[in-house]
């Protein structure tokens, strides 16, 4: 490999097993105080229900749990080490200020039950969030409820299902374009509504004569990325209102790309009836390797009485409580109240930025997501040239020609030092990159990006099979993804068990 | 902003790079008309302290050192510290969904190990990666069963959590899928004979939950055995999962939808929590959520990736087995961790000791209240009818610093005065003996003032 | 290098900068609340006193330093990551609940000149370990405030000095045998002794014959370690002690190793006056990277005149307090009552043992080190037979006939993956490897020690060169050592600055 | 126990391999009398959760929550929750001093750096990796002048911490070094007539602190000369480090000896904090403790050691700078964080919101009360003398929740009913102007009180 990296370097990295391989029988981690009540005989007590034996549950110490949880997480990339620019995830900075006031005591150790008297603390919470929510989106009333995106889609949905049923019909189709991400569909799915697809024109934008003769009132609703998942704005989006609303449909619109409008624009006033957030998105709650989120649910006026319950009200005595008796609401969609300790780090997140703070943080992002695209145009193949925002896709079209495809690139830039954009999607791009830097990375990092990706483009010319036999630096090589789907081995068994490589 | 790693000359030096003039450039493509020309109407921007200030305010508004004996769907476990100082470490918190599998091996491997151990306990053959939570997972298990089975109709336990019925009605209501709810008998358990009765050759499955919603540990036998009898599927949702310590799993069921929660999770207000699905490998491509499975690099080391995502959104869209992405991770490592900690031996131990301070109280209680239900075998929740309305004596109890169990009215109106009490590790005799007294005393002075009245109607 | 270890592999790894490197005007990680007083005018205030300029200090912001520092750590070895077995300084496990507790807001927040009626608790905590303290190593009073084990030498032999002077003469001498670790003969040269060296015998152990000769009325007292840096412990104590008393010497015991011992003997029960403890190797307070640690210093009542100011006493009423007046007092140490955080961490491992677990603790350390002992006897020069305690000591003899050396013997083990043993202590023993385990070893990580020792035994053998030119495996490869003493660059100055590597 | 990786069966396996019958074969080398025969006498093994308990009430104990006007050489600042969150990395809690530099990068980097920003914040030309704290790196800065002087008497001011000059005379005693102290002015700063005339040929050097312990910045120029002049070398002891960001520092000092706790370090009951020494290049060689160094490896990059090691007692043995092995690292890793938060800006903020305070309180004070010292420019800290004990004014604040300034009486006799009292950003104008009330409120009532004696004298 001629060319050298100056982000990353190799260094000693410690193996592990599974914890499995480290059990065996008289080591613990655990001890409980003594008992203050008589012991029991669990025997007597639960007759034919009680448990003989946990299987190959493993038994270790404490030290040993450390070092295996330590090892493996060395193991990952993460935003903490560098720039993580999936497309369309918004791995941003996730404070750290909010994992603290997370963990406060009341806050931590509260009961989803336990009396409104002594869950004032709590409520107040989710009410400021709520109302910097709508402040921020200028839609007029919200639900917390969603534990991620895509079940904040499935709570708008139904919520539109709702709201035509009361009018008479909940109509049978979903418009959904086809630059749209999984979820959409699948969501449209769940609640019994049928996708019809939606091209895009050549500006990747929702073409606008095509939904208007699409547009009739069997549709319920256009479920519309803003944003799209080309980064790109829905210049037209009053036009795409008008049509919708004209013909009695809804403007859904997915919000997972909040972060390149916060402060700058809001749904609410561009004539979008609904639309989810992503608090673990737009709003720096962390990712944690795939979870948990927080998928809040903004809508207008017209959509109140559908809200999932319970609701937080303000009753005459200035005290706050949950409201349960909303004939209308479309039900529960989540145990309790949501993800609270979400809500912690989100408002957490809002009130260390102000609006000055988001404000910037989305010029910020939309500037890093520029000078990427400015940095890497030319070198990689752009394949809508419309103005970006938070995002920028280009297309391996170019180092295709090279038998080189956008995860063979992805996995040399690991080589590199950098997590991987997002690769082959959105689907309207053949071959996509899609690359999301968000407003914490710095320049440096992002000349080293960008440095990064040209020094591929011309390995890539130089020694394609080298890429395509990255990465070269990792403890493991590719990975082999056809084997571990053609016999799946989905858990450890005594049996397969093998000796720590 | 103290997050935004850029000074003013920075953005300047980009924008010149980029060609823009000025930011505004890069917003043109967005409608003057609908740009914000003001401040967003929010709070100013806050220093650290005072943020950690205004949420120690919220948090000491927030019960902050009651003791509980609250459960129902949500329990008060201790948490071994070692949780939070290894899902802190920046690898874990900080990471995606392990896409890129050779800079992800450490979640992937944990999640491997997650999967395992869940089955261990549940003794299914495949577990997935992790759901939204016990009330979401026990509704996409359903809908797996109705995929499996091309039935739509579904017979719900009216002791299974009644969030948790509800929830499956809304998800259920608008595909137009039929439910029934099958009563439970004076022992709380599932009423086999009304089962009987309601199931029919279109029940693509029953969902029970065991230990049901009053602590009471379900006859999964027999249920499975008339189920199955009617080609219909047993989904079994299991809300204290310490009980898979002590208490046989439904080791009979087709799918185990589960909430993890009592595994190092804390009880937060109600979330975030760990839901998980647990099945038969036959059912595994009908299952919703990710799944990690083993595999080896080029060179035959082993590894771990994500794998079957034909079920998944990203991949089938409208035809995928749910709308599922981002799940619950970094719950289900802490889930994960506390299944380590305490393992074969310390679970079992962990589950003896619940079991024996819930059997302490529950018979101090039935000195001097019914105790309902005592019929079948519980594990660490119970209920008590009281002549009193609950809600009063709580309230009474609350002065002592501690929160009474769950009045059920709201629930099952026809249970009365009734309230269901849990007891964990954490529940400390000198609290049982003090609700004990409290209700004891409310006794008492219902009999009396009744015996009053008698004595004037005399 | 044929020989591939089980133990370790390599990954990729972020490079990172100084701090200074990335430093650029108007960022920043601060914010301060708005003031609730009067602004004030510096200059006016301090007039000529008034600082203008902070000079280099650096402008980043928060997720720069968050990255900083996390790509820094991990260039680092550490317990959590494996086997650390640094002779002489007992790198065991250094439990999490330690540090849990030690943050409890009244401990950290409280200061120490807070009311004696608001300090109960951390008298409480002070008196409950040195109970625990004084019962473990069987002595009769103690002081908490040495800030280290060096620190706590230098008390014992302050009160040493006081002792004597109390009968009339300090005394000239202190005896200290060749083995001994540095502190011992620095520290008696800050209490103005002149040090006496106290040649081992054959097995390694004092040689009392030699004692008895030197040992006179110059001589205040003798610093023995026991067992001493061979691991060995001294089977003689209770002649050398009487000899030592016979003449009106004191016995002064570094506690260093006290984890071969705890549960186990009593210092106090075989002849030993005084002596210092370290809370950072046997109490498990963790090492931070060199400290801080804790250096408690146990005497007998004819000492206990002389202890450092201010002492914990409990007052007729029960509670606790400070007492200042004692005519003899060596005088204080330290500012304040020693470092307090770590007395917290002791007593949390010392609670989460009780004296079974201490017990086995110590049986688990003194099995180790003799299990390593077995497995590489032999294939390493072992100098002393003598029965080794908690650690075993080793020569590089067999290897230097290849020219390779105890340090280069150490710089290939961090190839396999573990950090390694002490080099070149103790001084009797000429190219030593100083290899302590600690408890917190598994069977499986001392196998795979055996193994990698083993290993690179074979590899001196068949190609030294390679083992010369070790690391190989790490970011950096050997560092110069002999130049950076030659100039020493002890600081980051602008005009040095370079890029970023 | 739980700590401890092994089970009964790997201890049989390797007693086995070493050829051990018992584990008592292993400690046959105690004598047999000398072992013990029992348990210790310690309380029994406890669970976490206990432990946790146990500490938790100890901190209830332990003025949990209170306010706080105490300085003294230790102050409460605001500690940045990242401070925390990157010191308890394994790779930097759980490694020992860095000798092994090729695996210790992370440290060794991180100690040049803090070396690098003492320097800066010190006008110092270098700086060791920590000192156990200020009062000990005093004392040992003091020895270096003696060792570089050849001198051997020693003046130390009035007005340095007391516990410093108790630690120094404890550290000189036995070496036989005259001490001799400098009384202060009545601005609290060191009386330079006095130096004049103490100060001889065999002055090794003077002692100061500044800000000195009463908060009143000391005229170091005119010290420097007098120092200078006689051949002494001029020792400079900072206890506020906060000062730094907004007094000129000692510049003419040749050595200066640091406490370090202000830079987000806990006050935790007096410890551990973070001493530093800092002086010039020339006198590199006579200073104590740890000296990271830069260098290249085999490849020519760049990395960090541990160097000029011929300084330390592992080398020099009895001919040692120091004594000193294990230093306050992690400290100086949370120092130099806190260095990096704030850096060049917002050091000079967060100096300037102290002094804002510390001027808003010594006026109000003013008002009722007799503050000292106000001839001389002081940072946060200053002296309220009262007509009543302190202590007793005190007594009556701290039924505020809040703790009152320092009575001076135990270490300035003279000084009557003064004490001392500490503003920092932490501090609230409430908490202010409720002290300032309740001292007034003394000052009246002693007033009034006077009044009816002389009434009745009348
Ligand atoms: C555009 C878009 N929509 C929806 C989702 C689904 O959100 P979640 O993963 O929170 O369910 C995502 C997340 O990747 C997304 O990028
Ligand atoms: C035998 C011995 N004595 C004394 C010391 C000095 O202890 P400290 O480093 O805590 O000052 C050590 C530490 O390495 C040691 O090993």
């Amino acid at each position: 490999m001629k060319h050298m990296t100056r982000k990353a370097t190799r260094h000693i990295s410690q193996n592990e097993g599974l914890i499995f391989e480290k059990s065996s029988p008289g080591k613990a981690a655990w001890r409980l105080p003594p008992l203050d009540v008589p012991e029991v005989d669990a025997a007597s007590l639960l007759g034919a229900s009680e448990r003989k034996d946990l299987g190959n549950l493993p038994e270790v110490s404490e030290i040993e749990i450390i070092r295996h949880f330590t090892r493996l997480s060395t193991w990952n990339y993460a935003i903490d080490l560098g720039m993580y620019p999936l497309g369309s995830c918004t791995m941003k900075y996730n404070p750290r200020v909010n994992e603290v006031v997370a963990r406060l005591d009341g806050l931590a150790n509260a009961h989803p039950y336990q009396p409104e008297k002594i869950s004032q603390g709590a409520m107040r919470i989710m009410q400021s969030l709520s109302d910097c929510l709508l402040e921020i989106t200028g839609m007029d009333a919200i639900t917390l409820q969603p534990a991620a995106g895509a079940h904040g889609e499935l709570t708008g949905l139904l919520m539109v299902r709702a709201y035509h049923e009361s009018k008479g019909s909940p109509r049978k189709k979903i418009l959904i374009p086809d630059s749209a991400h999984g979820t959409n569909p699948a969501t449209a799915a769940m609640v019994g509504y049928a996708v019809e697809n939606l091209k895009s024109n050549s500006a990747g934008m929702v073409d606008v004569a095509a939904l208007e003769s699409q547009m009739n009132e069997d549709v319920a609703a256009l479920m519309l990325t803003n944003p799209n998942t080309l980064g790109v704005f829905e210049q037209e989006i009053h036009k795409i209102a008008d049509i919708m609303h004209a013909k009695g449909g809804l403007l859904y619109m997915d919000g997972a790309n909040m972060n390149a409008l916060v402060g700058k624009v809001r749904p609410g006033d561009f004539g979008v009836d609904l639309m989810h957030l992503n608090l673990h998105k737009t709003f720096s709650t962390p990712h944690g390797g795939g979870g948990p989120g927080s998928g809040p649910v903004a809508i207008k006026k017209i959509l109140e009485p559908f809200l999932p319950t319970p609701v937080v009200i303000t009753k005459s005595d200035g005290t706050l409580a949950f409201e349960y008796n909303r004939p209308q609401t479309v039900g529960r969609v989540r145990g309790f109240y949501g993800n609270f300790g979400m809500f912690v780090r989100a408002l957490a997140y809002i009130l260390a930025n102000g609006p000055d703070g988001l404000r910037q943080t989305t010029e910020d992002a939309v500037l890093n997501a520029n000078y990427i695209r400015k940095g890497l145009e030319g070198v990689y193949d752009l394949p809508y040239s419309t103005p970006s925002m938070h995002e920028v896709v280009f297309s391996d079209k170019i180092q295709a020609k090279k038998g080189v495809k956008t995860m063979d690139l992805a996995k040399r830039l690991i080589d590199y030092g950098f997590h991987p954009y997002t690769t082959a999607f959105p689907l309207i791009v053949p071959g996509a990159l899609m690359i999301e830097p968000t407003e914490s990375e710095s320049k440096e990092e992002m000349d080293l990006f960008i440095e990064s990706m040209k020094s591929i483009a011309e390995e890539v010319e130089e020694d394609p099979q080298m890429v395509l036999d990255a990465p070269h630096n990792t403890r493991v090589s590719r990975l082999d993804e056809v084997l571990a789907a053609r016999k799946p081995v989905l858990r450890w068994k005594p049996s397969t068990a093998e000796p720590v490589k | 902003m103290r997050y935004l790693p850029k000074s003013d000359a920075d953005r300047e030096a980009m924008l010149k790079s980029i060609g823009a003039r000025s930011i505004d450039d890069l917003f043109a493509p967005i409608p003057a008309e609908y740009r914000l020309q003001r401040d967003l109407k929010i709070p100013r921007q806050m220093a650290e302290s005072e943020i950690v200030d205004w949420f120690r305010e919220r948090s000491r508004e927030n019960g902050d050192g009651h003791a509980t004996f609250l459960g129902a769907g949500a329990y008060y476990h201790y948490r071994p510290v070692i949780i939070d100082s290894l899902i802190s470490r920046g690898e874990f918190l900080t990471a995606y969904t392990p896409y890129q599998a050779e800079v992800s091996q450490g979640t992937l491997q944990s999640i491997f190990e997650f999967q395992t151990m869940i089955c261990e306990l549940t003794g299914m053959e495949v577990a997935n990666a992790s759901m939204y939570d016990g009330s979401t997972a026990a509704a996409e298990a359903v809908m797996m069963a109705v995929r499996l089975t091309g039935r739509r109709s579904v017979l719900i336990g009216r002791s299974v959590h009644p969030e948790y019925r509800e929830v499956l009605s809304t998800y259920a209501h608008h595909q137009g899928l039929p439910l029934a709810t099958i009563p439970f008998t004076d022992n709380a358990r599932l009423d086999l004979k009304a089962l009987e009765k309601s199931i029919t050759p279109e029940t693509a499955c029953v969902l029970i939950q065991s230990p049901n919603f009053f602590g009471t540990i379900e006859d999964v036998d027999a249920i499975a055995e008339i189920a199955h009898k009617n080609g219909a599927m047993l989904v079994v949702s299991i809300a204290e999962a310490v009980s898979l310590g002590i208490v046989e799993p439904p080791r009979q069921a087709d799918v185990i939808a589960m909430e993890a929660q009592s595994f190092g999770v804390p009880l937060g207000f109600g979330g975030p929590y760990c839901g998980v699905i647990a099945t038969r490998d036959k059912f595994v491509r009908q299952m919703p959520g990710r799944l990690v499975g083993e595999t080896k690099d080029h060179n035959g080391k082993r590894g771990f990736v994500l794998t079957l995502a034909t079920r998944e959104q990203h991949i089938r869209r409208e035809k995928a087995t749910s709308n599922i992405c981002t799940n619950q991770a970094l719950i289900a490592l802490m889930v994960n961790i506390f299944m380590t900690i305490y393992g074969k031996v310390g679970l079992r131990e962990l589950a003896k000791q619940n079991l024996a301070k819930t059997t302490y109280a529950a018979q101090q209680f039935g000195k001097h209240a019914k105790v309902l239900f005592s019929g079948a075998p519980r594990f660490n929740e119970f209920v008590v009818q009281t002549s009193e309305d609950p809600y009063a004596i709580n309230s009474r109890i609350l002065g002592h610093k501690i929160v009474g169990g769950l009045p059920l009215k709201k629930f099952y109106p026809e249970l009365g005065n009734a309230s269901l009490w849990c007891c964990t590790e954490m529940t400390t005799r000198s609290s049982i003996d003090t609700a004990v007294g409290l209700v004891a005393e409310s006794e008492r002075s219902v009999k009396s003032a009744k015996e009053e009245v008698e004595e004037v109607a005399r």
